[in-house]
């Protein structure tokens, strides 16, 4: 039967009946399709990238990260000063920003932001495990007082957790929930958009804030649409119902690459995929076999044949984008006899592990299955073991696994959030170090690079936490993972900036149709 | 063949050589064999024999009331007031049913729909073969209900059949056969769910309504008592075949065929007390590998070499036919020999 | 009615168990498909499927679990009569060696809700009173639970498993059988020979054994058949929606869930094992209808 | 009298029924591995936030303890707070269950139109070839892995053709009607919105008929057996002795009686629907509760689990009650005694 002919029916169908999608939508209204509604908008709460999609749009925080870079920059805070202990810093709130109701930024909603994130005591004040106290010093100054002093501070402010909430939320406050009901689904921020209405699971709209201090922006309406099937949100950005879309596999990438009206945007990312190796589970204890196992796998195989070379092996601990990474750091390479000669050294044979792994990352089942084929050539037997990802990660924080692969994201732009989350003998488990690393030489290590204000003295202290580190093979680092989705060709201005996953720009961002 | 009885009114019904077999994955089972009624107009004509020796199959089949593509007519004709029925449609036969032949089942406890008031279902049989009004159809329906000797007629046309006793439920059915003024009812053994009691009453309804209107009918009973109370011609049925008819009283009080005889010793009301009720030995034959000869012949005790290998056929005089080997003039059958 | 309506021979035969001629019985089942040509084409399905079952070694052209990153996504050829997944595997094996999981899953379902269902039910019927009662308000909550939902969140608690989920299925069907088994006790309770073997002062447990559990089973074993059917179907959707089978393990309904993102490019990914589920489920309901229509009095020989 | 017969064991089972699904579903969410205050506040929370979430959400409490908590808010209406969208369980459920009634009544009203004429036909035909074609299609419908059907219908109609929407409820570019009844067939038509009623026909089409395939094979199937049961019932041969015409008969004397066991499975029926419409919202990217009880078991969210447990068992039994309420209606033979 002739296709093209059906297609003509159909298409014959379509104009008799009703239109199958909307009119295309108009040059100041950007379409978003995305898998999975997001779970809340609280800046509070949330610690999920498509949440902070709406966070980011909706607030501002008192420093932003500037343009494609992980340094940060002034947003609210026109400047601000930190003294020599690093233990309290002062901040000068610029003048003009306005929240959508119209009131100012001033230093008490900042006040009220912090005091409300460290009351909730969630997921995202984890990141200011030193904060003690906020001061407000005068309407336009706001001084913040650490217990110890914290590296990564200026940058944690940049996160989701630290945007600016107007305090006139609390008029929607329910039996003490700090306005959580009512901020899970609406926003009170002084960003360049507001939440102007959220169909569960169906639709989220964002308006432009029309008291928003920066440039006005091109796009006046953002809608972002949940659209559970891949194939749907494929078709959808080809029929150009869609401006973006998320969550691509590799395949579909590659298929869409092809429409000269798509742009497929591959960016380096600092989503790092490495596998835990239980560093307290005989033999695993063992660095020979950890080191023959590191030298056993097929990384550029796995680059190439599963992420179709949307991804690049891992070189130590901290990923290529982030500052504290070493260039010419040691990299462990496929090479099966130095593999066997470790295993032989190690005097350990017959070894029996299994890999404990969920289906919340797609590549962990095939990368799994190479794992196991190049393991067997060194004669280790691999058995997979597939669980829900809860359990996994349950597991995980408990210890009881021999090989589990992982995934990490920093949530703000430190290389603390690779080298003390993972390193420090304190953080085993759930907090990081998962492969329950214990080296009390990376420890101080890592603990001094984190207490100190001075960046080129830290990051020597980091490149060297590293070398030793990787020397003892705790985790066996596979790969940094190119952040993939789609747009139309026609979307201009959109910043990739690895810090912000899944977020926009839509303040700066068009559309020519 | 002859009937050989006369029939000075005319048919109602004429069954003629009839042979009927459903076709089953084992081979044919033939239910009738060249079976031959006549019912005259106004005629009341029984029909008696054991349960499953097709009796019930004549008069269905006479009135197209036989499902559909499960059975084969091999021979035979019905004549239902000069109209061949098995030449009709479903339409023409619909027609037909109800108006011109009635039948009055057994088990009045399913007969009637369940969930149909009785007013209802008797002035849809009403309307569809009368032109008349529904308050028309229900007074019809009403007056004959009264006729029935049913109390409160408007009140029982209100009710539900489960709310009726059986006795009261076969009235309603036996209304509703006689609703249209057929010329023929057909009474398949109407009573032989009820009380004693009740029996002889319902009977006599029908009897006397069937006078009254000149309305012919046949009666179908396993019970031999029940039908010599009513009938003027008795035929007796086995295993699908004819074997003896006559007029009641000759056949009651002189039966020739040996299962007629067998029959009525089995009834207790003419076995003298004291005397034991007799049995008949053995079981009705397979009609899928029926016997060589007679059918009766495995079960009888005057069986000679002759029935075990000839079939006899219906013969004798005007008032009383019997199809035995061993009884007076009998011929044989065509090509009933060595059928398997 | 017994007049008009010729009974089929199958029923006598079975009674008198008279052994029959081999040509005898291959004409009956010509007679079997002629009437009911569905009925045949579920047993061929079943045959089919358990074929696939134990011969899978020999009839898969490939190992099920063989990686080979260079031969992705192939689409159906003479070499991958399926075709290929994400990494290689050769589908048509995979499939093949998904009757494994996706009907052993289904069988073994059936088997444990039936059994616990009988137990429990018999043992209601048997002991009445109370405890009779208080089994069957405990049934009555358990069917009221929304079967999926409790499958899903039990494979939830005690993490995705094929076994998991088979567990979860198979106790939310367990009333089912067991209203089925309690309604047969209560009925054979009453028939003159347990009551006899009563008076005899026989145990109840002698009387459950030997009396109504050989005697309620017939109709159990056919609703068990009639289920099969739509348990395969629970079994594959719950692996779809990923709380039955794991990968890499070769199930039906997972191997869709995986095919499902490929569908727009590689269509035959999640079509061919579909196809599976569909036609095995059909010939499970076919043969179920035909066994059901076979004993069923008031349908035989219609 | 009758009713109050039918409808007082009913109330007291509603009551065993919520309370044992509440011990179950209780019990359930406890033996689960995963730890939620985990879920809330991520992989990486230090044991100091984890304990805070822990208590912020009562988990600190014996289990006891919380189990009475639980069924004290439950009866007073509150089905406590979903870890993952931190709204009220039950307004998420307000706004989750019009979506998929809408799509289950239409499919369930596909599936009677579809079901039942076939039913009769394969029952007044029996073994002819309408017969032979009925029963193929309902077995097809029975044995349908609903998943897999949305797929290939989505693939055929949507992807390759063009011609019906494969997911949502909306098409992209029309704004959703202001939320009224929150059945976007109703608001639409409040607020004369007729194109956005037409999209939403429009996006029913797909999901409705998959929905619907399945239930209508069910629903074929058992017409066609009680009407074959009925057909061969006295009364009917009696209607047929009285010459009244086929029709009539099928229709007025057969059907109506065939569907009063039917109205059981109608019950049956729409258990099954629940079932498939979990499966086919997940296809279709139905924004409804199938969605989102998926979408919470995969995020261990079990208040949300609970109370989506705990409403459809309330859905059932009620359901249960309107059908003997029905059956009641329809069968004379209980209504009057």
């Amino acid at each position: 039967m002739n296709g093209s002919k059906w297609k003509s029916i159909g298409v014959a169908l379509l104009l008799a009946s009703t239109p199958l999608s909307g009119a295309i939508a108009a040059q100041d209204v950007l379409v978003l399709a995305r898998a999975e509604d997001p779970p809340t908008a609280d800046p509070g709460v949330e610690i999920s990238n498509s949440g902070y999609t709406l966070i980011y749009a909706a607030y501002e925080r008192l420093v932003a990260y500037k343009g494609a870079s992980t340094e940060v920059g002034p947003e609210l805070a026109e400047s601000w000063t930190a003294d020599d202990a690093g233990l309290v810093w002062t901040f000068k709130i610029a003048n003009g920003h306005k929240f959508d109701d119209g009131s100012p930024v001033d230093a008490a909603a900042v006040k009220f932001s912090f005091d409300r994130l460290m009351k909730l005591k969630a997921g995202p004040s984890d990141a200011f495990p030193v904060l003690k106290e906020v001061e407000v010093v005068d309407p336009q100054t706001v001084r913040f007082h650490l217990t110890a002093p914290f590296a990564p501070f200026i940058s944690t402010l940049a996160v989701s957790g630290a945007a600016i909430i107007n305090p006139k939320v609390m008029a929607h406050e329910k039996d003490g929930d700090m306005a959580k009901a009512w901020l899970a689904e609406h926003s009170a921020g002084s960003g360049p958009y507001r939440i102007a209405s959220w169909e569960r699971n169906q639709s989220i709209v964002l308006d432009s804030n029309e008291h928003y201090a920066g440039a006005k922006p091109a796009l006046k309406q953002v809608v972002i649409r949940i659209v559970g099937d891949v194939s749907a949100r494929r078709l959808q950005l080809t029929n150009g119902d869609a401006d973006i879309i998320e969550q691509i596999p590799l395949d579909q990438a590659e298929a869409l690459q092809k429409d000269a009206s798509v742009v497929v945007e591959s960016n380096p990312s600092m989503y790092v995929n490495y596998i835990y190796m239980n560093n307290r589970q005989p033999p695993l204890d063992d660095p020979k076999v950890r080191q023959a196992i590191s030298y056993a796998v097929d990384y550029q195989g796995i680059i190439d044949g599963i992420m179709l070379g949307q991804a690049k092996q891992m070189r130590g601990a901290v990923p290529s984008g982030m500052w504290g990474h070493d260039p010419q750091g040691f990299q462990y390479t496929y090479d099966i006899e130095k593999a066997k000669a470790l295993l032989a050294e190690s005097g350990k044979s017959n070894i029996h592990l299994t890999y404990t792994f969920s289906q919340a990352d797609p590549a962990w089942e095939p990368v799994g299955l190479a794992l196991q084929a190049s393991l067997a050539e060194i004669g280790i037997k691999l058995d997979l073991q597939s669980v829900a990802d809860t359990t996994k990660r349950e597991l995980a924080a408990n210890g009881k696994f021999d090989l589990a692969p992982g995934a990490w994201t920093p949530d703000f732009a430190d290389p603390y959030m690779f080298m003390n989350y993972w390193f420090d003998a304190d953080k085993m488990g759930g907090p990081g170090n998962r492969s329950f690393y214990s080296n009390s030489k990376v420890t101080d290590l890592v603990r001094e690079a984190g207490s100190i204000v001075d960046e080129a003295k830290r990051k020597t202290l980091y490149v060297e936490a590293q070398k030793l580190s990787t020397e003892d093979a705790p985790y066996l680092y596979i790969m940094e993972k190119n952040d993939i989705f789609a747009r139309r060709a026609a979307v201009k201005g959109y910043v990739y900036n690895p810090m912000l996953i899944q977020v926009y720009n839509f303040g700066t961002m068009s559309k020519t149709e | 063949m002859m009937t050989g009885l006369s029939l000075e009114r005319g048919h109602a019904l004429a069954i003629h050589n009839l042979s009927l077999e459903f076709p089953t994955f084992s081979g044919a089972i033939k239910a009738l064999d060249n079976v031959s009624i006549d019912v005259g107009k106004a005629e009341i004509v029984g029909i008696v024999g054991e349960s499953g020796c097709g009796k019930s199959v004549t008069t269905m089949a006479a009135t197209g009331l036989l499902p559909k593509g499960r059975y084969d007519i091999t021979s035979g004709s019905v004549s239902l007031f000069g109209r061949n029925t098995l030449a009709m449609d479903d339409g023409e036969l619909q027609d037909v049913r109800g108006k011109v032949v009635s039948t009055i089942f057994q088990e009045p406890m399913n007969a009637l729909n369940p969930t149909i008031r009785i007013g209802k279902q008797l002035t849809d049989v009403i309307m569809r073969h009368e032109e008349t009004s529904l308050p028309d159809a229900r007074r019809i329906a009403r007056d004959i209900l009264a006729d029935m000797l049913i109390g409160e007629p408007e009140r029982v046309m209100n009710l539900y059949p489960f709310e009726l006793s059986g006795g009261m439920r076969q009235r309603v059915l036996i209304a509703m056969a006689f609703s249209c003024k057929p010329g023929l009812i057909i009474a398949d053994e109407p009573t032989t769910a009820l009380d004693v009691t009740v029996q002889a009453v319902i009977l006599r309804l029908i009897q006397n309504r069937a006078r009254r209107t000149g309305t012919s009918v046949v009666f179908i009973s396993h019970n031999v008592a029940v039908v010599s109370q009513l009938c003027d011609r008795l035929y007796v049925m086995y295993a699908g075949r004819i074997v003896e008819h006559g007029a009641t009283r000759t056949v009651l009080e002189a039966p020739q065929h040996p299962y007629t005889q067998a029959l009525l010793r089995c009834l207790p009301e003419r076995v003298a007390p004291k005397q034991e009720l007799e049995a008949i030995p053995g079981a009705v034959p397979s009609l899928l590998h029926p016997p060589a000869g007679c059918y009766f012949q495995p079960r009888c005790k005057e069986a000679v070499d002759l029935c075990r290998s000839r079939s006899p056929r219906l013969a004798g005089a005007e008032g009383q036919q019997v199809a035995c080997w061993r009884r007076g003039v009998a011929s044989e059958t065509s090509g009933q020999e060595g059928r398997q | 009615m017994s007049a008009v309506m010729p009974t089929d021979p199958v029923a006598a035969t079975a009674a008198t168990r008279r052994p029959k001629p081999l040509s005898e019985r291959l004409r009956y089942l010509w007679y079997l498909s002629r009437r009911s040509p569905l009925t045949l084409l579920g047993v061929a399905i079943i045959l089919m499927v358990l074929v696939m079952i134990v011969a899978a070694p020999w009839i898969a052209p490939y190992n099920p679990d063989k990686v080979s990153l260079t031969s992705r996504l192939l689409p159906p050829s003479a070499a991958h009569w399926f075709g290929t997944d994400e990494v290689g595997r050769d589908l048509f094996s995979r499939v093949i060696y998904g009757a494994r999981a996706s009907c052993g899953a289904a069988f073994m379902i059936v088997l444990i809700s039936t059994a616990a269902g009988v137990l429990i039910g018999c043992f209601s019927g048997v002991v009445g009173g109370r405890v009779d009662t208080a089994i069957m308000r405990l049934m009555d909550v358990v069917l009221a639970l929304p079967a999926l939902v409790l499958a899903m969140a039990l494979a939830a608690a005690l993490g995705p498993s094929l076994f998991n989920s088979m567990l979860a299925v198979a106790i939310v069907r367990i009333p089912a059988y067991v209203r089925l088994a309690r309604g047969q006790t209560l009925s054979l309770r009453e028939q003159v020979f347990v009551k006899a073997a009563r008076t005899y002062g026989a145990s109840p447990f002698y009387i459950l054994r030997w009396h109504i559990l050989p005697n309620a089973m017939s109709p159990i074993i056919v609703q068990a058949t009639l289920d099969l059917g739509g348990v395969v179907l629970i079994a594959a959707a719950l692996s779809f929606i990923g709380l039955g089978a794991q990968p890499p393990t070769a199930e039906w309904g997972a191997l869709v869930s995986s095919g499902r993102s490929y569908m727009l490019d590689q269509w035959w990914y999640a079509t061919f094992p579909g196809l599976a589920i569909l036609i095995t489920a059909m010939g499970c309901n076919l043969v179920g209808d035909g066994i059901r229509d076979m004993l069923d009095p008031r349908l035989r020989g219609r | 009298m009758a009713i109050t017969r039918i409808i007082f064991p009913r109330l007291i089972l509603l009551l065993f029924v919520v309370l044992g699904v509440a011990i179950i579903t209780f019990t359930i969410s406890h033996l689960i591995p995963g730890d939620p205050a985990r879920m809330i506040a991520g992989d990486r929370a230090s044991a100091e936030t984890l304990e805070n979430v822990r208590r912020n959400l009562g988990l600190d409490r014996p289990v006891v303890e919380q189990f009475t908590i639980y069924i004290g808010n439950l009866l007073q209406g509150d089905l406590g707070t979903s870890l993952r969208t931190n709204r009220p369980v039950a307004a998420d459920i307000r706004t989750f269950l019009p979506a998929t009634l809408e799509l289950g009544t239409v499919a369930l009203f596909i599936a009677l139109c579809l079901g039942v004429p076939l039913g009769v036909l394969s029952a007044v035909y029996k073994d002819g070839p309408i017969d032979q074609i009925a029963r193929t299609v309902s077995v097809c419908g029975i044995s349908m892995p609903v998943f897999w059907f949305g797929l290939i219908l989505i693939y055929v109609f949507y992807a390759h053709f063009q011609i019906l929407p494969g997911s949502g409820r909306l098409a992209m570019g029309i704004v959703p009607p202001e939320r009224i009844t929150g059945f976007l067939l109703i608001d639409t038509l409040l607020q004369g919105r007729f194109d956005a009623f037409c999209s939403a026909v429009y996006h029913l089409i797909l999901p409705g008929f998959v929905l619907a395939f399945a239930n209508m094979g069910v629903i074929t199937r058992q017409i066609r057996a009680s009407m074959l049961d009925v057909l061969q019932e006295d009364y009917i041969r009696t209607a047929r002795a009285s010459g009244l015409r086929k029709g009539v008969i099928i229709f007025n004397y057969a059907l109506r009686n065939a569907l009063i066991p039917s109205i059981t499975l109608l019950g049956l029926a729409l258990g099954d629907l629940l079932y498939g419409a979990v499966l086919t919202e997940t296809i279709f990217a139905w924004p409804g509760m199938g969605t989102y009880v998926v979408t919470s078991i995969q995020t261990l969210d079990f208040p949300a689990i609970m109370g989506f447990t705990i409403v459809a068992s309330i859905g059932y039994v009620l359901i249960n009650l309107l059908v003997d309420l029905a059956y009641m209606l329809a069968d004379p033979q209980i209504r009057e005694v």
